[in-house]
């Protein structure tokens, strides 16, 4: 979506879902990223017009044009992510992301020293409060005298590329006491990680698995697997199954990330306390309230 | 608000106000010279790019720093051949410079890099790593003491907490802009370049009857402008941040342009207007503080848009007419 | 006497300097590794060769004659309107509340109040940046473009908080009621046999801005209005002489520019969504500057510019398309155009001036 | 003979297609004052420019001092000695005195030893010449007289030994223009060589040495001044037969038809400009208004004309006309019957960009009578332009050229075929000749007499006494805001208006003698 091919992040794993998929089988795909909303549907129209099958796309904004496409392509499948589209011929994808947003917020909390941690959003949209949401809640389950502090970047689609207003972010959060800072902010993020590196303090990765970025310094990532909803996608081909899919933690769409970069900052109570945490979201014993479902959130 | 919030507020509006006063200090001698300049914000821009993308090669800030104001000074030239040289309307040439310095920064950095419109993440030395002061209380101290350096700096008395938080700590490129303050009002009203450059700027005419050229102190004007573009975007992409990304300027070229208005096209007042705005843009990233002011919620649009609004306001309210260099903005005519 | 042609000011230098971005463009593509002539033809196939291509590039154009429009009718005012962005914002707010909120039987009946909604709506936002220059000296090309940044804001607080339907994602409007959908030049000019414009977004509202064009040439050459608004452009003292007030021609010129700004989104908000989206205006109001300028400031020529600039942006996004070249190819083509007809434009004049000067002479 | 200081040869320059100057020959001996006359567009000024470096010629060649010298700019041209003071002058308003003389002639990169360098300077070169200036003062604040003394300072410490002066007095009141000849005879007489552009012939008469006259583009004759007289130089520049005095018979002053009471004007600075001034004005009479510039005479036009504010009652055949808001815009003095022509015609007067027949309706736009439905009547007002320029004689009778294409004597004529035929109750007429050639001068003159002529009240401003003179059937003299006398213009004498011109009412000593006219008209002067 708009914020670019390679932010790190959202759009970044899309890529690399598709081209895992073309360097596992061979084949190839073309991508577009576009640079105006008339052209949703003009790219769309394209490639279905140049036999490609299936298309996938990534971001809401897709939601209504391909409404109007996919009927007269009946024969052609699409695949949509973060964003449901009622066609015979589409497979709409979305994710739980405020499911993951608590789990890395129970790390967070449990990592803070403080008391304190921050959120920072990209752009201010009900997608970007829903990760904001389902964070606060995993952080007061832990420590319920827990203080967020939470900015947004932003209010156009600069708000996703703007690491120079993240770095200053982070910086007002940390002098406010803050010593983790989850990043939901594409682009913007960079600068929030850099800048937590730079300070001294612990920061959380989205979308993609970002621990790698500063080794040592990103306490976890929480992962939405869009590189596996593409890939997938690419790899059922013209047999894609349509219909409404939902990514969640039961079902590894929804994710923290633990590898070798951030194995020194998780003890193993923390992971403990996280991951029973997660069994019972998968399970169902867990809700984690989802702000999209009637816009509040019941925790500051 | 206590006072070490303050100092913070104030640490970031003087990181902040450093691209600004820079800029601001560039279109200064631009406009004091009768060249209008718009396209501070591209030239910022492009500078932001190449110090970046220079910087990570040789992994030498002061490199990237090169780059820049040679990227800058490239678009200074085009703006000088299209308004001096060629005589045409300057705030048309400042506008192309801005989307030619949109365009290409992006598409250089994807055809070098392939990542997307931004240059790879800059460390060590490849940045303007901020300075610690004599005495200061500093990251080094921080890492002795094995505490996090806000928890010292809170415990400290208040002058070492003013020494500490707002002096020191910032990059070299932040003392710099602070010295280009001085130095240009020197030039300005205590040498004979200064004189000039007034004068040309006000009657071209009275210039170019005094045997002086009118073209070559205009190009002068337009290459520090240059410069000091150049130094504000590495100061964007290597010292504020570690790289460059698409855009990167957001608007502070025509913060700098509104804040040289404010000023009166004056340096010393130019340093003022841009902490001022500094001022804004931190505030802008201090929610609870605006809050704890206000007493009300404030919408995160609004905050957003503080900035424009209360430049608006100013340049409404404060500044009333201000009234430019007589000659800027007009190209010099002797012969149609 | 004059020292060249008028059509050698209006077609030629023009022409000349085009030739000279496009060489200067080619350069540019040479220089990321692609072939320039490939990317032509591309442009050429994906933009004018086949109705749908045409579809984008009318569409697209419709958006640069309003906005070109408003940039040459505040700059007859010498005025420097770059907020042309912010108020087409404002005017797709207009949009969609006229098709939200009143139940229209027809869609011709609601072009006219989307128009009317539009055009408020942008001359409103145009209306305080005047008032500013004009009483208090603000300089509004400063203050225009604060404008923008705060439409945005306003503009995005309205969908987000306001006009979002509860449970979407987007930060955008509802979609607008079936009876405001405008005919698309499909719905007009396709029959079953020959399918035409198939998907393509250009809509009725380009025949508003043929009208648009035709309107502002006769205000500018033919009415008082556009004598006073030509007056003060030349000399605000002469005008002052005149009994021209500065300030009414100011707000006048402004809240007319605004109004042709605003109207740009009954093509995209009205035409094209069908629904208000945050980003609709994607820099037309900044592309009107060069549109403006290439044409003269003439409707005529605006018209013209509109459709090239239209092919520009059709033709870069086949481009995007098909190769690997970025979209940003095409902000630096528009610079570029930018560059050599506005701003260096004395470039090539001079010397043309000396040719026509010197075969003059030569006859005489 | 010595050699000439001056000696040009078969200089030629064109602008475009316009052909400026054309195989231009001509020398100066050193140690004279030298006239140059001509008309409107003879190519003076671009002469002098070349001469000076500001324009490069197409071809000929300079000598000075018997030397070929080479000026591609004025550098070249300070460092042959000559120094020019342009008819705009070109100096930094917001700069002082002092910085303007150093301008360019700095000694040393840092500016503080220039100053004081020039300021002691400028000591010695005042005592010199009687050239005071404060060194110190802005020159936006200064008087234009005071503002020439700084250009011809700055010639002078340049150590400029030719100085070219373009339409010195033009701006000048007779005061200083008499106190600026003093000077330039002074430097003569140290054997300084002197160009003098002017259009005044008495100033060539009285001053000069020699003179040459130029006449589009080409120099058509240069001769002794003593073996000349000014009707065969007028006949030299305009290819004709001129009439140097206005021919009118006395005047047949009828109802008042303005009446001003207790005007006060304060300008956009807050500084009071006009203090409270009573006159009236006549139908068929011409009332000359004299005074130095900047006394207040431009406010009282621009307040009448409704494009400045002002207080006070102002009656229009009768009735009263708003000063300040609603109503107080040209567009209604108008619609009363008061036509205007602004001192300044090309940044009031005229639009330069717009073509002469938009021109002609400029300010009465609104008309009813050029209107068509919704539209303009262009067809119509083209038509009227074209016999309007053929009345006014306004060369070329061409409509659609540019105003900024005609000669400034041309510009004024359709200036004034623009007001003169709307037929006003009453005109004002602000230097109705300023810069403007005798030909054109001749010309305007006698259609402002033929306007008096039809009954119209006309308050005429110049800052011409000669003009004043020969032109009003009475004369107002204003110094500092107020009225300090009125005179018939048959009984007294440049003298006397002199004094009054310098806020001096008691004139007795110098008071007129020429009493043909009883003086039965009212007086209104207060001063
Ligand atoms: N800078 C210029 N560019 C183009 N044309 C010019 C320029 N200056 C003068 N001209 C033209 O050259 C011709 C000679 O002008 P010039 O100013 O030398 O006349 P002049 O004799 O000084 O007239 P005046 O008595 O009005 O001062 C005129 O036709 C004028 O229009
Ligand atoms: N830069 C220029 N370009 C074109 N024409 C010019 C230029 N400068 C002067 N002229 C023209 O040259 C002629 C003489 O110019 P000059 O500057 O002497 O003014 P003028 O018309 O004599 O008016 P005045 O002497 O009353 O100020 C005028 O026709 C004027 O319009
Ligand atoms: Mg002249
Ligand atoms: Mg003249």
């Amino acid at each position: 979506d708009l914020g670019g091919k390679f932010d790190k992040s959202f759009n970044e794993a899309a890529f690399s879902g598709a081209t895992r998929w073309s360097e596992e089988t061979g084949g190839s795909f073309r991508e577009i990223e576009l640079q105006s909303e008339a052209q949703r549907e003009q790219a769309l129209r394209r490639f279905a017009e140049a036999g490609a099958n299936p298309i996938v796309m990534t971001g809401f904004a897709f939601g209504n044009v391909l409404s109007e496409v996919a009927p007269d392509y009946p024969d052609t499948k699409f695949a949509i992510i973060d964003m449901v589209v009622d066609a015979p011929n589409v497979r709409s994808v979305v994710f739980n992301e405020h499911e993951g947003s608590y789990l890395v917020g129970m790390m967070a909390a449990q990592a803070s020293k403080s008391g304190t941690v921050g959120f920072i959003g990209g752009m201010d949209i009900p997608l970007i409060r829903k990760f904001a949401c389902g964070y606060v809640q995993g952080v007061k389950a832990v420590n319920p005298d827990a203080t967020v502090i939470q900015n947004m970047t932003g209010t156009t689609p600069a708000a996703w590329n703007d690491p120079v207003k993240g770095s200053e972010l982070t910086k007002a959060q940390i002098s406010q006491g803050a010593d983790v800072v989850y990043a939901a902010a594409g682009g913007t993020g960079v600068g929030v990680l850099q800048t937590a590196a730079d300070e001294g303090i612990l920061s959380v990765g989205v979308d993609s698995n970002q621990n790698h970025l500063h080794s040592g310094k990103v306490l976890t990532s929480m992962m939405k697997r869009v590189d596996n909803a593409v890939y997938e996608a690419m790899t059922a081909g013209v047999d894609l199954e349509t219909g409404f899919n939902v990514m969640g933690v039961a079902n590894g769409g929804i994710d923290y990330a633990m590898d070798e970069h951030n194995a020194a900052l998780v003890s193993a109570d923390m992971k403990a306390t996280v991951d029973a945490a997660k069994d019972q979201i998968a399970s169902g014993e867990l809700a984690v309230h989802d702000y999209m479902s009637d816009n509040s959130c019941p925790v500051e | 608000m206590d006072f070490l919030t303050l100092l913070q507020v104030l640490d970031t509006s003087v990181r902040l106000a450093t691209p600004l006063l820079l800029a601001c200090l560039a279109g200064l001698y631009s406009e004091r010279s009768g060249v209008v300049d718009i396209g501070l914000e591209g030239k910022m821009l492009a500078a932001a790019f190449f110090a970046a993308a220079f910087a990570f090669y040789s992994g030498n800030a002061w490199v990237g720093l090169l780059a820049g104001v040679g990227a800058s000074i490239v678009l200074s030239i085009i703006h000088g051949l299209a308004s001096v040289t060629f005589r045409g309307n300057q705030l048309i040439s400042g506008v192309a410079i801005n989307f030619l310095a949109a365009g290409m920064t992006v598409l250089a950095a994807q055809s070098w890099f392939r990542q997307g419109g931004r240059t790879p993440p800059l460390e060590g030395a490849a940045r303007f790593n901020p300075i610690e002061l004599p005495f200061a209380i500093g990251p080094n101290d921080a890492a002795a003491a094995e505490r996090p350096l806000s928890q010292l700096i809170a415990e400290a008395g208040p002058f070492q907490q003013f020494y500490s938080e707002l002096i020191s700590g910032h990059s070299i490129l932040v003392y710099l802009a602070l010295l280009t303050v001085p130095a240009t009002w020197w030039l300005l009203f205590r040498t004979r370049f200064g004189l000039r450059l007034r004068a040309v700027g006000e009657n071209p005419a009275a210039v170019d009857t005094a045997g002086i050229s009118v073209v070559w102190l205009r190009y002068g004007a337009i290459l520090i402008c240059g410069i000091l573009c150049g130094v504000a975007g590495a100061y964007l992409s290597s010292a504020l941040q570690a790289g460059f990304v698409k855009d990167m300027t957001a608007g502070r070229g025509f913060i700098a342009l509104a804040a040289l208005i404010f000023a009166k096209w004056r340096p010393v007042y130019a340093l003022w207007a841009c902490l001022l705005f500094g001022l804004f843009q931190a505030l802008e990233l201090r929610p609870d503080i605006i809050e704890n002011l206000t007493g009300m919620k404030v919408q995160v649009q609004l905050l957003g848009a503080l900035p424009y609004i209360l430049t608006v306001v100013i340049l409404a309210g404060f500044v009333g007419k201000a009234i430019p260099p007589r000659a800027s903005g007009e190209p010099y005519i002797k012969e149609r | 006497m004059d020292k060249m042609p008028k059509w050698a000011d209006i077609v030629l230098i023009p022409l000349i300097s085009l030739l000279l971005a496009a060489f200067f463009s080619a350069l540019v593509i040479l220089a990321i590794g692609e072939n320039p002539i490939e990317a032509l033809n591309l442009m050429i196939d994906g933009a004018l060769m086949r109705s749908a291509g045409w579809g984008y590039t009318l569409y697209y154009a419709t958006n640069f004659i309003f906005t070109g429009l408003a940039v040459s009718v505040a700059f007859h005012a010498r005025l420097f309107n770059i907020g042309g962005e912010g108020q087409a914002m404002l005017g797709g707010l207009g949009v969609a509340l006229v098709c939200l909120y009143i139940p229209w039987p027809h869609w011709s009946l609601s072009i006219l109040g989307a128009s009317v909604g539009a055009a408020l709506f942008g001359a409103l936002w145009a209306l305080i940046p005047a008032y500013l220059q004009a009483k208090r000296g603000s300089h509004i090309v400063i203050t225009t473009i604060m404008f923008n940044f705060i439409a945005a804001a306003l503009l995005n607080y309205v969908l987000v908080e306001m006009l979002r339907p509860v449970g979407a994602m987007d930060p955008a409007s509802a979609k607008f009621p079936d009876a405001t959908h405008l005919p698309s030049f499909q719905d007009m000019f396709s029959t079953a046999e020959t399918p035409l414009f198939r998907g393509a977004p250009a809509n009725v509202t380009f025949f508003l801005s043929l009208a648009a064009c035709l309107l502002v040439w006769v205000l500018i050459w033919k009415t008082r209005l556009g004598y006073e608004i030509r007056a003060f452009g030349q000399s605000e003292t002469a005008a002052k002489y005149a009994g021209i007030s500065p300030v009414r021609i100011t707000v006048i010129a402004m809240l007319i520019s605004g109004a042709l700004a605003g109207m740009m989104s009954v093509n995209t908000t009205m035409g094209e969504s069908e629904r208000l989206i945050l980003n609709s205006t994607e820099g037309a109001g900044f592309i009107g500057i060069a549109v403006a300028l290439m044409g003269r400031n003439h409707p005529f020529g605006v018209l013209l510019a509109a459709v090239l600039f239209g092919f520009l942006y059709q033709g870069g996004a086949e481009l995007a398309l098909w190769t690997s070249i970025p979209r940003e190819l095409i902000v630096v083509i528009q610079a570029l155009v930018i560059l050599f007809t506005g701003a260096l434009d004395n470039m090539v004049r001079h010397p043309l001036e000396k040719l026509f000067i010197a075969l003059r002479r030569r006859n005489a | 003979m010595t050699a000439p200081a001056i000696e040009l040869k078969g200089i030629s320059k064109a602008f475009g297609p316009v052909q400026a100057n054309k195989d231009i020959s001509i020398s100066v001996q050193p140690g004279t004052i030298h006239g140059i006359i001509g008309e409107n567009g003879a190519g003076k000024s671009t002469l002098m420019s070349i001469l000076y470096g500001f324009y490069k010629a197409d071809a000929g060649e300079i000598f000075i001092k018997g030397k070929k010298t080479l000026i591609p700019d004025s550098q070249a041209a300070i460092a042959a000695g000559i120094g020019m003071v342009f008819q705009h002058f070109k100096l930094v308003e917001n700069f002082t005195v002092l910085e303007n003389i150093i301008l360019g002639a700095e000694d040393g990169a840092m500016l503080s030893t220039s100053l004081s360098n020039a300021r002691r300077e400028l000591k010695h070169l005042a005592e010199e010449y009687g050239l005071n200036v404060d060194p110190d003062a802005v020159i936006e604040n200064l008087s234009v007289g005071h503002q020439q003394r700084v250009e011809i300072l700055k010639a002078l410490y340049r150590k400029a030994e030719i100085l070219i002066l373009d339409e010195p007095t033009g701006v000048l009141t007779p005061a200083e223009a008499d106190q600026l000849f003093r000077i330039l005879d002074r430097l003569r007489a140290e054997g300084k060589t002197i160009i003098l552009i002017t259009h005044k012939l008495r100033e060539i008469m009285e001053y000069t040495n020699t003179v040459s006259v130029m006449r589009r583009g080409q120099m058509t004759a240069t001769v002794k001044t003593e073996e000349t007289s000014p009707e065969h130089l007028a006949e030299l520049m305009v290819g004709r037969k001129v009439l140097l005095r206005v021919d009118k018979a006395p005047a047949e002053p009828g109802a008042t038809v303005l009446d001003i009471k207790g005007l006060r004007v304060v300008d956009d600075k807050g500084v009071e400009r006009v203090k409270g001034i009573d006159l009236a004005v006549r139908a068929g009479e011409i009332v000359g208004i004299a005074g130095v510039a900047g006394n207040g005479q431009s406010e009282l036009l621009e307040v009448l004309g409704g494009f400045a504010e002002g207080t006070g009652t102002i009656l229009m055949n009768g009735s009263e006309i708003p000063l300040s808001g609603h109503g107080a815009d040209g567009q209604t003095r108008r619609a009363v019957g008061i036509s205007h022509v602004p001192e300044d015609r090309q940044r009031e007067g005229l639009i330069m960009e717009f073509s002469a027949w938009e021109n002609t309706v400029f300010g009465y736009h609104h008309a009813p009578e050029i209107q068509n439905g919704l539209l303009m009547d262009n067809k119509g007002i083209f038509a009227e332009a074209e016999a309007k320029m053929e009345r006014f004689d306004v060369r070329p009778p061409d409509p659609k050229l540019a105003a900024k294409n005609f000669s400034g004597g041309n510009q004024q004529k359709i200036v004034l075929a623009r007001e003169i035929e709307r037929n006003p109750d009453l005109l004002l007429i602000g230097q109705p000749t300023r810069g403007v050639d005798i030909g054109a001068i001749e010309f305007i003159h006698q259609q402002i007499v033929n306007l008096r002529d039809q009954g119209k009240a006309i308050l005429l401003v110049s800052v011409e006494l000669d003009e004043i003179m020969s032109l009003s059937d009475r004369i107002v003299v204003m110094f500092d805001g107020h009225i300090t006398g009125e005179r018939d213009p048959g009984q007294t004498n440049e003298k006397e208006l002199g004094l009054l011109m310098a806020g001096i009412t008691d004139t007795s000593t110098v008071a007129g003698n020429g009493n043909t006219t009883p003086p039965e008209q009212e007086v209104h002067a207060n001063g």
